[in-house]
């Protein structure tokens, strides 16, 4: 006993027949935090809803759906989740289980994020698994002097500050039991409320958001990808990659991965840098997976983002595909066999049915691989992945070496003649291409011009071919007509930086509180884009250039560098990596979003001293109402998306999506001409304050890019803005719009409390504006507004939702 | 039922599907509706006769959104202070609420027409006025020249023929020629 | 030191400054098991897959599916699951990601088979939280002296042996994980193969089968339900209650609870007892709460299954209503505001848009609720339930006495009047029954005898109404006409009696796995039956007749107890209660349906001898091939019941579902016609054996009850039948074709392996007919059969499906 | 896309539904399939007429496959020995291999007609084969008195009006009629 109260490790595993009664296990990470046991100056009292359930956030949940009301669109009338059904709910009519047709599409939306929420999560925990048996459980979360706060999201959400990564499964304990909570109500028989099933949506979100933070805190961690160490080649400064088809060098034996779960293809690059193959074997990749290679492996290169991916495969260009989970071309199999590319599936979610080799000797396996006795295996253990894809490749290559994918001419003459022109692959096609035009013109004319631009509008998913009544491989038809292009599709990016340092939002947390940086745009997810991937490009470029910060991740972050100017350079060889105005940063993979929701956080824990430890409603109040950041989802498409624009709505962040996005079903939409749904609380006495509308949206699509330009601008306004910030972004409101739309937005006016908030070089036509299409009264000696806006400006505002805010009021209060 | 393929094969909403009908037909429930509005969309920017078949039916009383940002086309032939800019979602947003004021402040509309929206936007908002502007009954058409199954009426498919984009043309002008406002 | 090395309990929650490095946690329900330390002779070592992952059994799935093969039938030809789609797959086209039709349909029986899961995880964790809040964690899991083996599933799947309630903590996280796992194979761009999904599917059904035990085991813990102590009123000799409309006094202040989870309802069972109020208050119950309730409470009643469910609220006899989560109306609230019935809801899985009031003073939600300024709360915490649901029935009772929701004559007659026969309702109503007609017998000729009739075929879905265009009441209208009937409604079953005992299990297990007990007949969940619930008491009649034994559970043990015979008594009455020939057990609710396993497993364990623990391939392989139980899920409607029926598949145990089964999409069908299908091995020498098909099907939908019985009685041979076990199953098999079909079944003689497996009765005439009609070859001297079956009667035959388990080969392998 | 609405009103399965026709032309259809199958449901019990009706076809060569509990309805008649009793998941599931021998042992059909099956476990059999059973084409065809969607061809609902009893017995007369093998 005396040992024990001297402290100092005490190993009791030994002891036999001895029974120890602990009260409670309290861990290292858990117990510096709790209230009142503060061990030093950083360390913050819990907050009101650490591991919040499903109904302890719902009161925030009701206050963002009752200004910002779904809006459903629905893609199906029908109802088929029981065997009541199917039952047509058109025109809001009940199914037999007595739910309507908003309250399913509540549910819809909710099963969408599940979908998406789990798709983090079995990722995150299965990433977890496989560290800790290759690392151990104690692997330090130490990012460096830069981050000293590595965890936002956890820290808000769980109360948590995790120290190793093992901290991470209670995280994903608590993240794994309330997913299944909320599936639960996905039941028949639930919710009759739409407002509960967002509320539930809202909640899968955030656990999305918090899934993110910890794949990606744990993969950092344990392969040191690029943190807060102030090094070369970290943070700001992290090194540019090769992006493109073009780049992979199709001389050498070539391995494609594809995914999002990394560890098989470090693997793949620990074994080439072992064997001194690195300059051997070619080791690219698609979708996250590439982007999460580039940061443990400096080799790899990145092929494409999911839009090409089909067209990847069918290049043949690979000579064995390893693939993870999420985001894999479900015939994959059928693909690879045609191009005699073995395949290797390394997780338990996409095994395709094929054998499992894990533990098999790895001769044996390369031996049925290469002489294609098995078009592919599974091994799951990712640190037996790498000899076995090299190896393969590494032979392949010399079996593959004079097979060639891309059609001949002749055979492109043929299947170019062939079309009729019916019209079936227009209808069959997402985006509506006019595809047997382009056949015509190629046949009748010789100009595959029209083909060739098709390859960029296409996104690859190859339905035309599953109509085509004469067989046409109109993938690879286009392929071949663009195959100049294809080639020489060759752009850079920063490798994925992970979290936007501490330091960073030192200098820039108050420019973007009070609107001088006009906002942080996040170009992020998947790639099925209205109209070719070049919109990606230019909404970086637009932002970046009027000194906006721009934080990238997953496929957009690869399409945007597919793009360069005059002068050749891409957006990121163009502009800075910093986390400050005009910077242009990958920030990773998909999970690595999480960061930007962490950078949004900081803000208010850094830069506004708000507490983080369990307090998301608060900081979600602080970001919805001060932090003019916009989410931009152009090509959203998977679940994941969903959840993840979700997990932004919750934090107070509003998202575009591109017009494919109405798909989702459904919107959060506010209502500029309906003055109540703008009150809000000055919390420096209480007051209510009737606000412009800013942001005016938490999730709305756009038909164009040039119409989401100004919008993006728009969601950026604030209610906390100064004047000199609301000028700012006022001038680029207005300017995106003249110059996308020809014309001034019709509701800026509602966004000017005081003239000094009009942009100074344009002040006296505005004001001019005002009086005479608004009839504002404007001073026009001193050059003030004297009537006409929604309210006038006050420095000290201090905006919020929650009443349990205002000064002198109890903190305690829910 | 309908009887014709949606533009997106795959876009079949459910037991309710949308008329195909002439251009007259629809021309005379835009003559004898109380407050029709037309919603455009960036397609119209393709061929100045899209705009100008628009501002035709704005001469006719027909009040015009511009979404997308096909403003662009009516601002270039100067025609731009006639139009108001609306969101797509929002605007549908708008109509599905009763007490919406409209763009002139005085009320919501009874017959919307869409023309020249990308065809899946379209046809969720379309879906979303099906589905929940029913009281009072908002009747939402489209004369794009797909077929769209959400809408209460729809041109047939004109997109995938020889020719088309005249016999297109064709059904407008009848379309214009036919509202007696 | 010491006095650790001695023992005993040591409290070290107080000391500070003393950090304890433990290497591991070995807690007491884990330790005694670990491998080579057991304490005893109980003690088993651990199985080869304790709480196996998605990959870990996918070998038995395979085996599984390789001999029922995945049958779909598409209800819907489109996938609308990403913003890629709507995707058209008809005619196994691929969409956009490159699934196809087949594996689409995969994944979507994962998806319900996820949702149905979920419910029960969902709610099983929810129960132990409340549990273990109200409780603590030390509830012991003692069913007394009849159930030594407690957890039969947990010991299986989990390896673990439950000691108390908290043991179900890791369970819990165990199942979690695997569900987000699972989960996330749903995502676009995952699994391309059927198979997976399917394997997928079954793993999430095993799942299923240990969250409904756990379930099951918490409450009967804490609630002290019936189990296994040999008092009066336990086991075979639990009390019976009253089951109908019929029997709710509506004079009396009446609360209906709804829904699966029993804890608030437990604790207005509590308030009435302390208050003395169990004459005063009627507590009535629909659904899966209700049966949990008679567990509790004795004086509970049990109003309806959840096909009757809309038909009770619109009748208005409840003054409060209280819902939990699971099966309840989506429009129970707008049900509940049309009677004057407030809402109560206590979940947070089904708030319906309520404000949360847990925690608020009880006077003044009484007041709310009774003066109607609210139409119903939330109340998160059980134990605040029973107060305001008892003092709001007393006070609303009061209010409400004068109002009736009966229509009356006149309203009857003027609403029959209105029907134009247009035909809307049967296009409208899932079984589509004729009401149009009905309502023209009542109209013309004043014949109301149609109308009632309906009553039962009806499944109380309501569609109907939703598409009347003179909004006619329909649902009331045929309750009125069936008035009488109705109020005439009045059953009685056993409470559910929870677990199988293991004496029980000592006497059954040679018998049924001899054959000699021809089936254990497990009829369960939903009740949108076919053609009314009569069905389902015409299924236990006949097995319980026949001396099968007949376990129910949850609507269906509902349904069945509402029909009588002659003499007015129902099955439940006629039959015994024990597990074994001719017994009808009410086992409890969907919950309780893990007992039904549970005895399958215990045939396996106690009377076999098989090992549990981690052992679920080799037990799943025993079911499969020797114990003779089916399940029937005739009303099978919602994503629980696709999960249930999946779990029991997993096992190895088949179920016969009604038509609207077919909706489910996926059926598991063997081919009697293909014998490379049914080689299975013998376990003594390796030999390969090619048996009949038995079971032939491991998911099958019939028509018509009439051919369900023949069907169900078919799916109870198994290959380990002896020669009188073969020909007692044979007989009944051929009994119930002949009694219903009116003709032999056409594959009788595939059953057939000599001539002793025949009925005695009736041995020379089906000689006769093997001879005629198979060509068989008879020597007609010894009444043998000489050529002809399949294979001969082996009876030292060992049938298994797994190599290892052949005597003499590696146990260790895999 | 049909025309008619499904029996099951939300019974709308995609882009490919079956074609309402009259009962002649599902007869030329018989007369020249080649090895054509008759497959009833129990409804067929509700009047004699449909199992005389299927006894008539089956005296034109098409074997019979009763399904449900249909076949008491041909025992009745002395019909028994003539028809195979199938469970018609199982009866499906054969169908949609091609190697599956059919009731004669000597192979599979290629014209499947459906009659007296309960609608919605009709539908999903006849979805079954729709989707899966395309090489070789397995047509399936309904000649109930429902509209079928899922199936290639299908009569018309016959069953909201009046005398549909006798108007449906007379579509299967004609139909019987048209038959030529």
């Amino acid at each position: 006993m005396e040992e024990l109260k001297k402290g100092g490790i005490f190993e009791i595993s030994d002891l036999k027949n001895v029974r120890i009664s602990i009260g409670e296990i309290v861990e290292a990470g858990e117990k510096e935090g709790r209230a009142g046991e503060g061990e030093g100056k950083e360390r913050e009292p819990m907050g009101p809803h650490p591991m919040p359930r499903i109904a302890t956030l719902r009161d925030w949940d009701f206050k963002l759906l009752n200004r910002y009301k779904p809006f459903y669109a629905p893609l199906c009338d029908m109802c088929c989740l029981c065997t009541y059904g199917k039952c047509d709910l058109t025109g809001n009519k009940k199914g037999a289980c007595g739910i309507r047709m908003d309250a399913q599409h509540g549910r819809i939306v909710l099963l969408a994020c599940l979908v998406g929420c789990s798709a983090h999560c079995g990722h995150g925990r299965h990433l977890l698994h496989d560290m800790i048996k290759k690392f151990g459980r104690d692997v330090p979360i130490d990012f460096g002097p830069e981050v000293d706060i590595e965890a936002p999201l956890t820290r808000l959400v769980c109360g948590i500050k995790p120290r190793t990564i093992g901290d991470y499964e209670k995280v994903f304990n608590y993240i794994e039991e309330q997913i299944v909570q909320l599936a639960d109500a996905l039941h028949t028989g639930q919710e009759g409320s739409y407002l509960d099933f967002e509320s539930k949506a809202l909640h899968m979100g955030m656990l999305d958001s918090l899934n993110k933070e910890a794949a990606d805190i744990i993969q950092i961690a344990c392969y040191k990808m690029p943190s807060g160490f102030t090094g070369v080649g970290d943070g700001p400064d992290v090194p540019l990659v090769d992006v493109g088809i073009g780049t992979i060098e199709t001389e050498k034996p070539v391995i494609i991965v594809i995914g999002h779960n990394v560890p098989p293809a470090a693997d793949i690059g620990d074994y080439l840098t072992e064997k001194g193959l690195e300059e051997v074997v070619e080791l690219g990749g698609i979708c996250c997976t590439s982007i999460d290679t580039t940061r443990v492996y400096k080799k790899a290169k990145i092929a494409s983002a999911l839009g090409r991916q089909l067209r990847v495969l069918r290049a043949g260009i690979a000579d064995v595909v390893v693939v993870d989970e999420q985001c894999i071309r479900a015939d994959v199999l059928e693909l690879c066999q045609k191009t005699h590319s073995p395949l290797i599936a390394t997780n338990d979610k996409a095994m395709h049915g094929l054998v499992d080799r894990t533990d098999d000797d790895p001769d044996k396996i390369v031996a049925d691989l290469v002489s294609e006795r098995v078009p592919g295996v599974v091994i799951l253990e990712p640190d037996q992945v790498g000899e076995v894809a090299v190896r393969t490749a590494l032979e392949m290559d010399r079996k593959r070496r004079k097979l060639s994918f891309i059609l001949t001419d002749a055979e492109f003459k043929h299947w170019v003649g062939e079309c009729i022109q019916c019209g079936g692959c227009t209808l069959a096609c997402p985006n509506g291409l006019r595809i047997g035009e382009a056949n015509k013109s190629a046949a009748a004319l010789g100009d595959t011009k029209p083909l060739a631009d098709l390859f960029d509008l296409c996104v690859g998913c190859g339905r035309c071919e599953q109509v085509c009544k004469k067989h046409i491989p109109i993938v690879d038809v286009i392929t071949k007509a663009a195959y100049p292009q294809v080639k020489a599709e060759k752009g850079r990016m920063r490798i994925g930086r992970g979290p936007v340092w501490d330091s960073e939002i030192r200098e820039v947390g108050a420019p973007i509180v009070l609107g001088t940086i006009p906002g942080i745009i996040a170009p992020i997810g998947c790639g099925n884009y209205p109209n070719g991937t070049k919109d990606a490009w230019l909404i970086v470029k637009e932002f970046a250039e009027r000194n906006y910060i721009v934080t990238l991740t997953g496929c957009m972050a690869i399409d945007a560098a597919l793009w360069k100017d005059e002068d050749g350079k891409t957006l990121y060889e163009q502009h800075h990596g910093g986390f400050d105005a005009g910077g242009v940063l990958n920030i990773g993979s998909c999970v690595s979003n999480a960061h930007i929701h962490d950078a949004a956080i900081k803000v208010a824990s850094i830069f506004a001293g708000r507490p983080l430890r369990g307090n998301y409603e608060e900081i979600a109040d602080y970001i919805l109402s001060r932090v003019g950041a916009c989410g931009v989802a152009w090509g959203a498409m998977s679940q994941k998306a969903a959840s993840i624009a979700t997990g932004f709505n919750r934090l107070g962040v509003p998202a575009v999506v591109g017009p494919h996005g109405a798909k989702y079903r459904r919107a959060f939409l506010g209502r500029a001409d309906r003055s109540e749904d703008w009150r809000i609380i000055d919390a420096t006495d209480g007051s209510e304050v009737f606000v412009e509308p800013g942001p005016q949206h938490l999730l709305v699509a756009c038909e164009t890019v040039e119409e989401a330009l100004p919008m993006i601008a728009k969601l950026c306004f604030r209610p906390s803005d100064t004047d000199r910030g609301r000028s700012i972004k006022l001038t680029h409101y207005i300017d995106l719009s003249q110059k996308y739309l020809s014309a001034y937005p019709p509701d800026w006016h509602l966004f000017v409390r005081t003239a000094s908030d009009l942009p100074i070089a344009a002040k006296g036509e505005l004001l001019k504006k005002l009086e005479d299409e608004q009839g504002w009264v404007v001073d026009w000696k001193t050059k003030k507004i004297k009537e006409g806006p929604i309210r006038g400006y006050n420095p000290s505002f201090n905006p919020t939702n929650l009443e349990r805010l205002v000064r002198g009021r109890g903190k305690g209060k829910k | 039922m309908g009887v014709e393929i949606p533009f997106d094969v795959a876009n079949i909403p459910g037991p309710e599907v949308g008329e195909v009908v002439a251009p007259e037909v629809i021309g005379s429930f835009i003559s004898s509706a109380k407050r029709p509005l037309l919603v455009v969309g960036s397609e119209i920017l393709r061929d100045d006769f899209f705009v100008e078949t628009a501002m035709e039916l704005a001469k006719k009383g027909i009040p015009i959104a511009a979404t997308g940002h096909s403003l662009r086309g009516f601002v270039e032939k100067g025609y731009g202070e006639k139009v108001s800019y609306y969101n797509l979602h929002e605007l549908t947003n708008c109509l599905r609420d009763p007490s919406w004021r409209g763009l002139d402040g005085t009320g919501n509309y009874d017959f919307v027409i869409f023309l020249g929206i990308v065809y899946y936007y379209a046809s969720q908002m379309l879906s979303c006025l099906k589905n929940f502007a029913t009281d009072p009954l908002v009747r939402a058409v489209s004369i794009d020249r797909y077929y769209h199954p959400q809408a209460r009426m729809s041109f047939a498919n004109v997109s995938a023929r020889d020719g088309e984009e005249e016999e297109y043309k064709e059904m407008l002008l009848r379309l214009a020629e036919s509202i007696k406002r």
